[in-house]
This record gives C-alpha cells, structure tokens and sequence, in this order.
C-alpha cells in the first residue's frame, strides 16, 4: 500500500490494463503526447505508441462514435473527454447508440467502452469547465454511472469499468484529482460496480453522496460529531447500477434522509435518490427528505464570490445536517 | 487494356456468372421490397421503407465486399445491400412482420434496421448519420489490429449534412483508414430537395478537401457502380486509404408508408424516374450482350416470386415477441 | 368556439404569430412543401413563403444553432425537430448555447427561440420515435420546458412560449395530435406558462401528470370514481418554471400523491415531482410517494406486445391509484 | 492597375492613416496580452489566453468591417479583433481582474470569452466551434430582413473539426448568405498537431465542397490579409455569398496558463516561431516604405503602455461581484 492521489489511481488503472490486455487503447484531446489537460495519461504515449494513445481531432462526437465503432470490432476503447462540459456534442452518440447497442440488436451486438470526463467545480473553471453532467447519464438505460471519491476506488472502480462489458461513463472530480489522497493497494483489483461505500456509520440520519461532496459530508459529519450527532455518510460511488440497499438500508437505520450533490437542485440525481427513499422507506421516515445541491443557475461562475455561492459547502452541509438532526 | 469491342464487364473481369449473381440479387431485392408494400397496404406491415431504385450501387458494393470479412454500417435504404451480402428473404420478413426472431432486433426496430453479426453489418439506428463514424471505428480498429478488412458505410445525401459525417471524413483522411462511405444521393431527404441540402452538385467534391479519394457515379449503372467500388476496395486494401463515393440514384417510393412524394414532388418528375430504373437498365445490357436471354430472365424472376412467397408464409406463422421480453438484453447480464 | 385537433392548436398558433409578428419565423426538416412530417406547418409555406417556413439540411445541432444566431438578430425563430428522439445531435448547442445566452452575457443578450419537437409512443415508432426527453432539458437552467395536453393548451401555450423572452422547449405528445380533440377559444389568447391545471378535483389523492399520461390519468381517475375513489388530476403542462404551489397544495389536500410519466422511470422528471413532495409536504403525507413510469429499458420497442407493456396504461396507473388509496 | 513600384498598400487604396490605425491596434493588443500574462504571474489573474501571433489576420478582418453594423462571433484568441473592434483595454481587464463591470460577461465566463452588444460581438461559450454556427444564423436573419450586414466569425484550426463547424459551412453555401468564417490556423489544438487534425494542408480546400469561396492566406501578413478578407466582405455585401478565410499563424505562447507547450513542442520550433510576428513584419514594411519613423513607432509603444497601465489600475480596482447576483438574468423575469 501506498498513498497516491485519485489522479494517480486513475493513470495506475490505465497503464495496468493497457498492459494486461492489447484489446484496451485510449484516444481523446491531448492524451498523447502532452499527457492530457490535468496528465492522467502521462506516461502513456512513450509506454503504448501513438495509435494506442491517440490524440484525436477536436470533434467530440466522433471520439465516442469512433469508439463504439472501435468496441464493436474487438478492442476496448476508453475515450477521455476533455471537460465534462465538452461532452453535450457526443450526447446522440452516447444516448441514442452506446447505450443501446445491445438492447437495439436484441444481444447480438455489444459495446465495451469506457467514457471518462473530469466534472465538477471549484477550481476557476467558470461556466463551462466546472459542471456536473451525471444526470443526463444516470437516466439512460443502457449506461453505467460510476464516480469514484477516493484514490483506491478510483483505481479499483476503473478497472472494473474497463473490463465491463457494457458502456461505462466514468466521471471524475477535478477539484479531487490532488486534494484527495489515500492508501492504494498494491498489486491488482477490481472494485464491483454496483456497491455503495459506507464511509462513516451513524445513528441519526443518513447522508447520500458522491464525487467531491462525499468528502464536504465528511467534513460536516466530523464537525456533527463533536455536537453529538452521529451521521452515516453513504458515497454512493456508482449511480447505475445504484445501490438501493444500501440506501434504503441506511434509512430504515436513521430514519433521515440528506441528498447532497454539486449539481443543479432540479432535476439532478439527488431527485432520484429522494424520490425512491420517498417512495420505498416511506413507513421508516421520521422527516422530510432534504436535498442539498447547488441552485438553479446555468453554472459555476469563474469569479470567486460567486463561484463559492454556488458550490454546496461543508458549513452549509452541517447546517443542513444539524436541522434535518433536530426535526 | 480494353480493346474497342471488349464489352464493358470483360473490361472490369467480370464473368458471366457474377453477372448473373448480381442481377438475381437486384431482382430478388426489388421483389421482396415490393412485397412488404403490398404487406402495408394489407394492413400486415405497419411500416416499409425501401430500396427501389438504388439497387444498382448497393449490389455492386457488396459483390466487392467479402461478407464476414468485410463491414457493413448500413442506413435504412440498404436492403439490396444486405441481401447480397446474405441476409435472407425470410429474415427480412421476419422484421417486416415484427416477429421475435427477427435477427436483426427481435422486432424492437423498426424493419429495415439492419444489424446481422454473423454477416458484419453492424446494427443501425434510426438516426441519421451515427453509422458513418461508426464504421470509422471500425476501421480504425482494424487498422491497429493488422487486419486486412474494409468499413463500408452508407448514407443518403441528407445524411451528408449531419455533423457525424463531416467528423468521420475528417477521421479518415487523417488516418487514411480503409474505409469507403458510399452517399446514396436520391436528390431529396424525405421532401427536402438538393438544393436545400447542400450549395454543390455533388458531395464527391468535399473529398479532397479530406484528403480521401473522391468518386462521382451513376449509382443506377451497376457496372459503373462497380468499378468504382473496386477501385475504392483496392484502395482501402493497399492502405492508400479512404474513398467517399457519390452515387445518384432514384428514388422510386415515398420515403416511407408514413409519406406521400406526390405532395412535394411534380408528376413529371415522378414519371421521369421511371426511365432510370437500374433493373432495366442491366436486364438491358444483359440482353444486349447475350449474357441472359428473356427466358432466363423469365426464370430468374419466377424463383425470385417463389422466394419471396416461401419467405412471407414462414415468417408470418412465426412468433411474435414474448411482453416480459422487453426486459432482456439492456445490460449483458440481464 | 370550435372542437379541433391539438395538432390544429398547434397550427393555428402558429399561423396566427407568424401573421401577428413578421419577425416569427419557422425551420426544420420538410416542414415547407409537406408541411412537416405530421402535417402541422401545412399551409405556412404558401402563405409564408421559403424564408420564413425553411426547409433545412438534416443537422439538427444546425437547426438549433442557427436559430440561435437568428434569435440574436433581432427574429423570433420556431425550430421544429422532427422527432424528440432526434434532438440528441442539437443537445450542445440547446444546453450549453441557447440556455446560457442571457446568463453568460450577464443580461446583455437574449435568445427568444421555441424548439418544437413531437415526442412519446404508442404509434408504432419503436426505439427511435416514441422516446420521452423531457427530463433532459428540464434539468437545465435558462429553458422553459412546455408540454401542453389539450388543443386549447396547445395554442395558447404555444403563443405564450412564441412570445417569451427565453428559450423554450415545446413537446407535443405525437399520440395526442389527432387523438385529443377540445374546444379552443376563438380569436387570440395565450395561456401563461408556469401555471398547473386542475382536470378533475379530488380528496383522496392527488395525481400528476402531462402530455398522454395526463389523459391516461383521466381515465384512470374515471374508473376510480365508480369505486368511490375521488382522484384530484393535475396536468403540470409546464415542466419549467413547474407550478410548486399547485403541487404541494393538492398534496397538503390529499396527503396522497401518484407521479405518473411515460419516461424511463430512473432520473424522469417525476422523481424530481416526488422529490419536491418528500421533502416540502412529508408532514402532510400519509403515504409514500408513489410513482408510475415506463421501465429503465432503453425506449419502447416497434411490435406490439412490447410496446404495449413499455407504455404505462389506464389499467396499470388505475390499479396504483387503488393501492394508494387504499394505504 | 498597380505599377511595379506601386506600394503594397497603395495598391490596396489604404492611406497611411489607415496604416496607422491598424498597426498602432496590434501593439495596443500585443500590449494588453503581454501584460495579462504578467498578471497571470503575479497571481493577479487566475486563467489567460492568449492572441499573440494572430494579431494580423484580426486586425486586418476587423479594419474591413463596421463595427456596430457587421456581427463578429468570436473565439477566445480573439482580444485584438476585438480591441479593434473597439473594446477598450479597461473593458478587457475587467474581465482579466474577474470583475463585477466586466461587460462581456460580468466575470461570470473566464476572461477572453468575448460578448458586447453595442459592439455587435456576440457572446461566446468555450465549447469550440458552436459560435460558426450562431454566425450563420445571424447572416440568414441579415439576409432575411434585408439588411446589408456581414456575418463574421474565427475559429482555430482545431475548431474545423467539429461537426458544427461542417453544418455552417453547409447552410452558408447553400444560401449564400453574407457570412465569412475566419480559420486562424496555428498548427495546433493545445498539443495536437495538425497532421493528427486534418489530413490536409490547409481547410481552405474545403471550401469548394460547399459552394463557397475559399482564401488561403498568410494571416501573419497584415496586407494580405486584409486583402483576402476585403474581397470576403465584398462578395458578401453583393450578394455574392459566402468565403472561408484559412489564414496560417503562430501561436505564441503556450495555449492558456494551463499549458506549458514546451512538453510538446520542439524547441527548434518554438524559435522559428519568432521570425513569424506578425508585428514585427508590418513594422519593418512601415518603416521600409516610410510609413513610420523609429521615433513614431516608439511613441506608439510607449501610448498603449500608457494605455495599458491605465486599464491595468482602473480594473484592479473595480468591484468584484456580489454572491447574491449569482442568481440573476436566469430568466429575464429574473
Ligand atoms: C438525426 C435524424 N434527423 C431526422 C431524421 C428523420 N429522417 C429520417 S430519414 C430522413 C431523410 C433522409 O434523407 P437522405 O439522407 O437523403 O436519405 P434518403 O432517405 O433520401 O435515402 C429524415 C429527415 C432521422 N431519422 N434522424
Ligand atoms: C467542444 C470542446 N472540446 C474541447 C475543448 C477544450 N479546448 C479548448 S481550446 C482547445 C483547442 C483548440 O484548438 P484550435 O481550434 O486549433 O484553436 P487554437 O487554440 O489553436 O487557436 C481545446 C481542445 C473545448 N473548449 N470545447
Ligand atoms: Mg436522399
Ligand atoms: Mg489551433
């Protein structure tokens, strides 16, 4: 074991299955030979050659379309999308064709494909280099979700997502790809997808998040703990396939219920998530399901005032936390 | 060198025989594809889409194609093209009649959705456009892999205007990929008329500016037809690179069951179509040439009938789809 | 007053705009000579002529951009996607583009635009027309999500999305056009955008709903009202801005509610509905919240025996309506 | 007719003003630029991107236009178009400082994400390549209502990638509208090169394809570029329709403060770069043909260093924006 970055886990689970297995090559903007935009793929052009680490044309849509076509004649591709924000033009690619492949040829086709896209505010990135798109995805039947939080599930997460035979989008939080560190272990593993995380137990409410939020619930829970209030943080890890037990578990436990997500309030994940615990732990619920995301404006602003107004922070997290405790 | 009085297919090495093949597989395409017509206006089939008309440039692409090697990203015109390729009759009517072994989506498409894996033709959508980077894809892949395969895509002229489409040809240039996109150009997207759809006569001219070879072809002239799909083939093989080719043709029905051409197109140029029949036009040459006479013609039609009659009676005593089916096959363990 | 067609609603607002304000204009594919693929521009182009009843090239992320541009110029462009299943290409432009005009040039631009586009099934379209995008788009600050239900609603809600200041994405159920005939007023009204309808009062649970399934809804609710089962049905109509209060009063009256939509059940936009119910009525609840939507299958498949048990029908949101009353 | 000894510019009809004007606007710009990356250093200016080395094609474009009349969708290189244009420098750093007055976007858009409506600049986005398209839109309203405006729009190289940028080039030719699309080509997308972009020389080959004029031009070369784009916009005011301008420059500085484009670039390259400021080139013609003294030329600089200054003192210390108006212009009931 060693501590890494969640960058580092990434660009490990890369190299490894690149080397393990000749079908996995990487291709989107930059990821050659300058290593890509925040260097996840560093090291790879020199390690693979350039037709396994292909820089690609500015033109997002044929970077997954490619790749699909690519899946279908025996390799495993996994495109990176420059920003998360980049990849509304790829959005018919995904939706109406990966993501259908199989169901549209009753099984005789398939589309192992892994689609990564850093996401996510907080680092100046201003309108169109800070947003969240999992819910367009998490919607789409046919797709898997995956947001890994911590370094080792970042690893973990990737390969299993690789060796996956279905179209995984793989989103990973930029403001995490340094500030996050952990233990990584040594040698080959794959984490299931699927499986929510319990980060930390508690007895009096249940918190649900993922990506950069599961660690602002953390700090808040810690900051509840001296309080008295013991808070379960759930980082739900994959959206789809989503772990309903363990939500549903948690809450039949606690019987509160906090969705946090970066996000905008309407129509995000966080909706989902409250309206199957609204729906499924209705009897256990001793209070209103509460949301905490980020309101209804277009985006994250590049200057800092208003950046910081619009990112759920672990204070406005606690102070979530401490009403939901005391209803 | 072809001497003056070689006939035109000994000039491109064309046996008889292929030549035979090539027609049967026009004719049978054009009786299978007018049958589901009358399917439709039996109430049988709810939708049709056809391929009347552009039979010429399809069959001559899959004669230079080797099926099971080769592939085949098809748009929803390209029935002919499969047929040559091996899909049968009756696995076309099983789609027509939206039955659940319909190879190509257990009746979850439309017909005409072709995708058969054993055949490579890889499964297509509705949307118009996705195919053409898909067979880049492919190509791609089979570039990196070694592999000595060429991606064929096809596509209408409206389909050219697509973002997907210029982002492919720019792929392929780039990579001088053995891939060949065939443009299928009818003149008309639905109702929308060339002039609307791009500023040019043709789209073949876009190919230089993607560094992929261009060709402009009468797409109702199959031995036309052929040759430049050969010379594209050998092309990709020698990995000289990508051929965008441009075939006119005609499109003899409405775009589909749902459409009615009489609104937007003028009756003489509807009557006008009928003089570029490409059937006619090889039955023609065949003629001409002494390669068939009217009672093999005769003979070709009649076994093309029967097949089409054995292909709808089976298929239409098949099953239809199970409901709880609907859940199968979204994710490979479900 | 006449019984017409929501497909006539639909026409005649647009008609009478066009004649009301030259700068109305209308694009999209075969929406000139033919009148559009379901006949609803039939007519503009003879009294209207090319320029403004445009034909386009089929590149719809084109058909939005440009209207986009043209907005910007001082016209009022109606876009018409032929098929909701074909909106994916334009997503970029419609997400990133027309949606941020306003918000990204702190109020020095504006992009007055309808995206009109049929969407939903039960006609035969199988994977590729027959899909629900609603949620998509409901999701993203900066648009105005309309989907009217009834042909007085279709033209007056129409008007008013023609003559809103921001972009509005306008989704006619293509199983209404010809099937749901009504009354619409003569002469020129519009019906403000944000504002729920009440189709039927009730006591014993609220049920909420838009395009088919409001109708779907109504039948159910007439079944119930035999078993003396009064169901309140709220056609929500306008998605975004969404009419909370009528929501959560119905809610605060029932203390039941039923979320039905025709969508893939993970991520439709009646999780957000329910969400908004668990955590803005809970004290008011005395019952979980149910909902009712098509299955996470991909989109409704072309034969009819699956078509049929995607779609969720009278019977189906009937037998959900008992169960709930019945909690 | 020019005479051999006809000056460039005279054959050009441009009078020494003019000259003047344009080259003191390049400096302004050069001026503003460097001085931004030096913020940037200072940890004054959290992200800059640069113009440096495309100051001629835009300057050029920008002199042949009326600002206030003719549109301009721009791209994020796009500081000297603009300033030309006539955005002022404070404007400039108001967004550089992140700040409330910032005009182009409130300092909601990073800085270099152009937008003034009394200017006729339309807002931008960073997503590459949706801009070509807006500007199409525009040129089809101009033509629409009659108006007599030109559509301008740039882009990179990179940016002719995108799907987008092929359905503007396509609705351009076919209706020949007044729209002119600008490639500033520098041979790179952040660290892709070019032959890994497109597989050909230049897209000025693709214009053809689409029915509209193409130029390729030494955007590095203020005359020529103004040259091409003057005969663009005539076309364009005649009715003649629409131009693709490829214009050749170099990228000076590395893509924005995230990049270092040494990781990349041969450092052989990076010097050569230098023989190719386009500054440089049309100073030395200035003084050649006497257009300019050394002693102008130094008054000049030390003017937009003044001005610079000026904008630099001004923007750093305007207020930044309140938290609260996070929530406004969602709407505009709102
Ligand atoms: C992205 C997309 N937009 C619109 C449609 C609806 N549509 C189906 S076929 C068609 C016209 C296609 O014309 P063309 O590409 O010329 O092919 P043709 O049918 O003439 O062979 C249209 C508009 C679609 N299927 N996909
Ligand atoms: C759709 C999209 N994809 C990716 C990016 C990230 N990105 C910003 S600029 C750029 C390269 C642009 O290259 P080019 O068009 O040649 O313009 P240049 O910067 O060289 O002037 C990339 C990849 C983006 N902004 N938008
Ligand atoms: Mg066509
Ligand atoms: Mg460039």
């Amino acid at each position: 074991m060693a501590e890494k970055t969640l960058l580092q886990g990434i660009r490990e689970a890369l190299g490894e299955e690149m080397e393990r297995d000749e079908r996995v090559w990487v291709l989107g903007e930059d990821v050659g030979k300058k290593g890509g935009v925040f260097l996840v793929t560093e090291g790879l052009y020199d390690r693979f050659g350039e037709a396994r680490v292909l820089d690609t044309p500015l033109a997002e849509s044929s970077i997954v379309g490619v790749a699909i076509g690519a899946a279908m004649n025996g390799t495993l591709p996994v495109a990176e999308i420059q920003f998360a924000d980049f990849i509304h033009p790829a959005f018919d690619q995904i939706v109406s064709e990966a993501a259908r492949i199989r169901y549209r040829s009753n099984g005789d086709f398939s589309c192992p494909l892994v689609i990564r896209a850093p996401f996510g505010g907080g680092v100046h990135g201003g309108l169109y280099h800070s947003q969240s798109v999992e819910a367009y995805y998490a919607h789409v039947p046919g797709l898997k979700v995956v947001i890994p939080s911590t370094p080792e599930d970042a690893k973990g997460l990737l390969k299993s997502s690789i060796r996956d035979p279905d179209p995984v989008m793989f989103f990973e939080h930029k403001k995490t790809y340094r500030l996050i560190k952990g233990e990584v272990p040594d040698g080959d593993y794959a984490t299931p997808l699927g499986k929510a995380a319990v980060r930390r137990e508690g007895a009096s409410l249940s918190c649900f998040a993922w990506g950069l939020m599961a660690h602002y619930c953390m700090q808040a829970a810690e900051e509840l703990e001296a309080d008295g209030v013991s808070v379960e943080v759930i980082d739900l890890r994959t959206l789809k396939p989503l772990d309903k037990e363990a939500i549903l578990g948690s809450v039949r436990k606690t019987a509160r219920a906090l969705v946090v997500y970066e996000d905008n309030l309407t129509g995000g994940f966080g909706a989902e998530v409250a309206a199957i615990i609204a729906q499924e732990a209705f009897e256990h619920l001793d209070a209103p399901v509460v949301r905490v995301a980020a309101p209804d404006v277009p985006a994250m602003p590049f200057n800092k005032p208003q950046e910081d107004a619009f990112m759920p922070s672990p204070e406005r997290i606690a102070a979530e936390m401490r009403k939901l405790a005391a209803y | 060198m072809a001497t003056a009085k070689e006939t035109r297919h000994a000039a491109l090495g064309l046996e008889p025989d292929r030549l035979l093949t090539m027609y049967r597989q026009m004719v049978l395409a054009r009786a299978v594809d007018r049958r589901m017509w009358v399917l439709n206006r039996q109430g049988k089939a709810p939708f049709v889409i056809s391929g009347q008309g552009h039979e010429a440039i399809q069959v001559a692409a899959a004669n230079c194609m080797r099926p099971g090697i080769d592939w085949l990203c098809p748009y929803y015109r390209d029935l002919p093209f499969c047929l040559a390729l091996g899909m049968t009759a009756r696995e076309f009517m099983l789609a027509v009649f939206a039955k659940a072994d319909d190879p190509n989506s257990g009746a979850r498409q439309m017909p005409s959705h072709f995708g058969i894996q054993r055949l490579r033709i890889i499964t297509s959508s509705s949307v118009v456009g996705t195919q053409v980077v898909h067979a880049v894809g492919v190509a791609y892949a089979s570039k990196m892999r070694g592999l000595d395969e060429v991606s064929v895509t096809c596509i209408g002229d409206g389909g050219t205007s697509q973002g997907d489409w210029h982002e492919s040809m720019n792929w392929a240039g780039i990579h001088k990929l053995p891939f060949i996109c065939i443009v299928q150009d009818n003149d008309y997207a639905i109702s929308v008329p060339h002039r609307l759809q791009m500023g040019v006569d043709t789209v073949a001219r876009r190919a230089e500016g993607y560094g992929v070879a261009g060709e402009a072809v009468d797409g109702g002239d199959l031995l036309a037809s052929y040759e430049a799909m050969r010379r594209a083939v050998e092309r990709a093989r020698a990995g000289q690179g990508a051929t965008l080719i441009s075939a006119k043709v005609a499109r003899f029905t409405s775009h589909s069951s749902d459409d009615d051409q009489r609104r937007y197109r003028p009756q003489a140029e509807l009557e006008a179509l009928l003089r570029r029949d490409p059937i006619e036009r090889f039955r023609n040459y065949l003629l001409d040439e002494g390669v068939v006479s009217e009672a093999d013609d005769e003979r070709i039609q009649q076994e093309c009938t029967a097949e089409v009659d054995e292909a709808v009676t089976g298929a239409e005593a098949a099953e239809s789809p199970r409901p709880e089916d609907l859940l199968k096959h979204v994710y490979a363990d479900g």
